[in-house]
């Protein structure tokens, strides 16, 4: 059902937890679907330098949270809001279609957690704790 | 593999496979063949339906072969439904039915039928007074399970099956996960009609049977020849017909022992597992269910991800019921006991069978613990939902 | 024994049973499962469908395992009355096909469906104007059989298809005689239904297939699970599945040897049976015949005891259809080519496999005759009645 | 489905054939529903001294003809009215249900021979020739 790939992240997910004091912080989902995603972001000069998640789900959601936070480290928030949930699935060798809403989910992750970011940065608060 | 979900489907026992195969290779014949080889073939059906008779307390006439639990399932709900049309149209069913009673039900919905579906309490149990309340003057049938195949728990059928017939209402009760488990009569359980289906006790997939007691009225759903006593048509499955027949066999004289040592290995790993894991909950525990069914409940975590943890570590088990798993919705039965969706999407089924050892079970006990553990850290949830109450 | 009746049933190749057997044993998992051996077994059904999608040139979408030709017929006329309703009531089928679509025809009628059972001529064939004058704007399905069990002949599907299609109306073959013994493109004869039945071919009983057109609504008639891409629910039969692709696979490299040989055993043993025993007729001899087939009418005998005196030298055979052997109703398909009844009554079919050898046939050659006169002797029957004329 | 003893009449056929001048022949039954019997019967004084038949049907009816002649031989014709669908059916240790109908035919076969030697005994054309 699972390619190798989905199976290898899930198996060994990438960047599990949470950051402190995160620049970023975008949680999706809902339980009562059986998904729920937490993205945190560490953002320097608007580069992701370091990206950690949470979630509650199959494996699926599990692997493409895994994925999103390695093809985000290192990348402009910018670089980060073209990755579709296409590109995740696709780095993953695809998913099977019933889960493809999973990857949706990483996709929306990452935007909620970059829009967190960009609100904080806009916000007075955040720019005086610059 | 460690094979602990036994209530999905069951090896087939290599004594009943072997009974089966002369019926492939050499006595091949047609039962509706008047020759020779086709007579042996039809007595070979005919044993096979004295057994299945005999098992449940039934007689020959009663027992119609189907292809498995689902037809037997279909053909008692479209049947009555058609037979009786002009008598009603109301049929009552319990929310935790499986698919096949469920999705039969809602198909006759939109035939213009009309349903209702009985809640249950929070140990999944029918009340019988609802019953009470919800039969009307054009009920024509009472649908209920005689076990719930994701948590195991019993139904009181026989004092639902009596509230039905005082109001001269037919009775139907889905032993498909008792069958060949527990000893089972239909004069005692005074239903109507039962279904069953061979692969969950040992017995070849694509074979099953509906009892349906003399006298009652029903429109066959496959028609054609007149096999069945022209209640179910199509070549019969021969092989799958003995197979049955020797499972069956099987069934009735292993099932006593099993009963106890299954029981023993079932309780045991509970209050193993409970002393393991904190935060989880064995569903329905307190009241009476089926002795090799558990069903566990791991806050924070989701099924599929324990499940495929568990799988790689060559332990089989389910989450929510087989059929649905690859659906995306949290399991019905579940909801129905009043449990919140993100509960509902954290439940493991363990069932065991007649070939799970203690060791089998010690090493779930050894790499389950640590499966929760690191998906719980990988878990956003906290402590947003709990548990309806429940008798342990 | 010497087996002549294949058209009832045949039996299951050795390679079919060897593949199917760890399917019961080890492989057992249900493919609806998750884990691996869920997986497995899911790929099983899934590689199996392949097989036969390609042996009918159609794709694995479009394939759905039934328990067999009685249900798939009744699936597509059930499924197509139901979905269609809006559209029309009508449906077309022929006086020659099998009871699987004959009596789901009649259940259909009974429940307020239009049905017109087209004639056949003295052949056996539909004609084609016939076809052109029955449809209607309410007509939602026409099913016509690809080859007739009795006499196995063949009905101009490809012509019959275009004519239904020109109307805008369904076509469904029942092709349970011709899947596995002739070579089948459902693109070529232009079909959106075809139903198959594995037991006719070497395959395990309890199994076969409905081809369904992609994009052709029909209602599924036993729901559930969401199996078989949610139009036929119940637990796969995974055995049987498995055991279906081999027998495909095996027709589809075995078949063309055995359409050679198995003609010309056919066609010698007609041309000698005709000249050993006086006043026989071998129905539809001058048209297209699937090549394994000969329904032969004994003047002045009845077809029963026929069958029992050759059953006592060992050898099987039928009269009429097998499935409605045990009634007591002459053929409806001969009565439909105009046969009087008491012909219809006398007939015995001859039906051969690939196990057939011309030993076989001599022996029929040498003790049907002496048979026949027996029979001859003892009855009333002398010149009361003659065969419709036919093109020998 | 049949049982050994009717087995044995279909195979061996007791009095098969006709018997030129009977006193009594009795046809029933119709080809268009599969079976024909003839019962032909000597009488002598009221007693049965021979009878045969001949039948087109199934075996139940080749074989409840073949009893039937057995159980009339000998009798008088009031003793062979007696003699019931039953009464052959039993001889044969029965036959399956949807085979009792042959039975009848037997008995319906031996009424007609008795009526038709009675009407000719009782017609004056029958008392010339005595
Ligand atoms: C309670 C219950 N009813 C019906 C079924 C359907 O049986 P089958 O898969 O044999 O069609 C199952 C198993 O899937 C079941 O557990
Ligand atoms: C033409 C035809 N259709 C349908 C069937 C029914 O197939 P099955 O016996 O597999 O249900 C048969 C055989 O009995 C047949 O010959």
């Amino acid at each position: 059902m699972y390619s190798e790939k989905v199976c290898e992240h899930f198996r060994n997910p990438r960047n599990v937890g949470n950051i402190e004091n995160a620049d970023g912080v975008g949680k999706v989902g809902n339980p009562t679907c059986g998904d729920v995603m937490v993205m945190y972001l560490k953002i320097d000069d608007d580069v992701i330098t370091d990206a950690k998640f949470e979630t509650f789900g199959c494996a699926a959601a599990i692997a493409t949270s895994s994925m999103s936070t390695e093809l985000i480290i290192g990348k402009t928030v910018d670089e980060a809001l073209r990755i579709t949930n296409k590109t995740v699935a696709e780095a993953l060798d695809g998913l099977p279609p019933i889960k493809m809403h999973c990857s949706v989910l990483a996709e929306d992750a990452i935007k909620a957690a970059i829009d967190d970011y960009r609100s904080k940065v806009k916000s007075p608060m955040a720019k005086a704790t610059k | 593999m460690i094979y602990l979900d036994y209530n999905a489907t069951t090896p087939t026992d290599k004594r009943v496979v072997e009974a089966m195969i002369p019926f492939y290779t050499e006595q091949f014949g047609n039962p509706s063949s008047l020759y020779t080889a086709g007579q042996e073939a039809k007595r070979a059906v005919d044993q096979a339906r004295k057994k299945v008779a005999d098992l449940i307390h039934a007689s020959e006439k009663e027992i119609i072969f189907t292809s498995g639990g689902t037809e037997s399932d279909n053909l008692v709900l479209r049947g009555v439904a058609r037979a009786q049309k002009k008598k009603g149209n109301h049929i009552i069913i319990s929310s935790i039915e499986h698919h096949a009673v469920l999705n039969t039900a809602k198909a006759l919905e939109n035939e213009g039928y009309s349903v209702t579906y009985l809640l249950v309490n929070e140990n999944g149990q029918v009340d019988p007074q609802d019953l009470k309340r919800a039969i009307r003057p054009e009920t024509i049938l009472v649908s209920i399970m005689h076990a719930n195949n994701e948590s195991g728990v019993m139904e009181p059928i026989r004092e639902l099956a009596v509230i039905a017939h005082e109001r001269g209402v037919l009775f139907h009760t889905d032993a498909v996960q008792t069958v060949g488990k527990l000893p089972i009569d239909v004069a005692d359980l005074g239903v109507d009609f039962l279904s069953a289906s061979a692969h969950k006790f040992y017995g070849p997939k694509g074979i099953g049977f509906l009892y349906a007691k003399k006298g009652v009225r029903f429109t066959p759903q496959v028609v054609g020849g007149s096999h069945e006593g022209g209640k179910r048509a199509g070549t019969e499955n021969v092989p799958a017909i003995v197979g049955l027949g020797v499972a069956v066999e099987i069934a009735a004289t292993e099932q006593k022992e099993e009963m106890i040592r299954g029981r023993k290995l079932r309780d045991d790993f509970e209050e193993a597992l409970l002393s393991a894991i904190p935060e989880v909950r064995i569903v329905s525990r307190g009241v009476e269910r089926l002795y090799n069914t558990s069903l566990v409940l791991v806050k924070y975590v989701e099924g599929e991800s324990m499940l495929l943890y568990l799988d790689f570590e060559g332990i089989a088990v389910s989450t929510g019921s087989a059929c649905s798993s690859s659906s995306l919705e949290p399991s019905h039965v579940l909801l129905s006991c009043g449990y919140p969706e993100e509960a509902a999407h954290g439940s493991i089924r363990f069932s065991l069978g007649k070939f799970t050892t203690s060791y089998h079970l010690k090493k779930v006990l050894i790499v389950f613990p640590p499966i929760v553990e690191k998906l719980r850290k990988m878990s956003p949830l906290r402590d947003v939902y709990s548990y309806p109450p429940q008798a342990d």
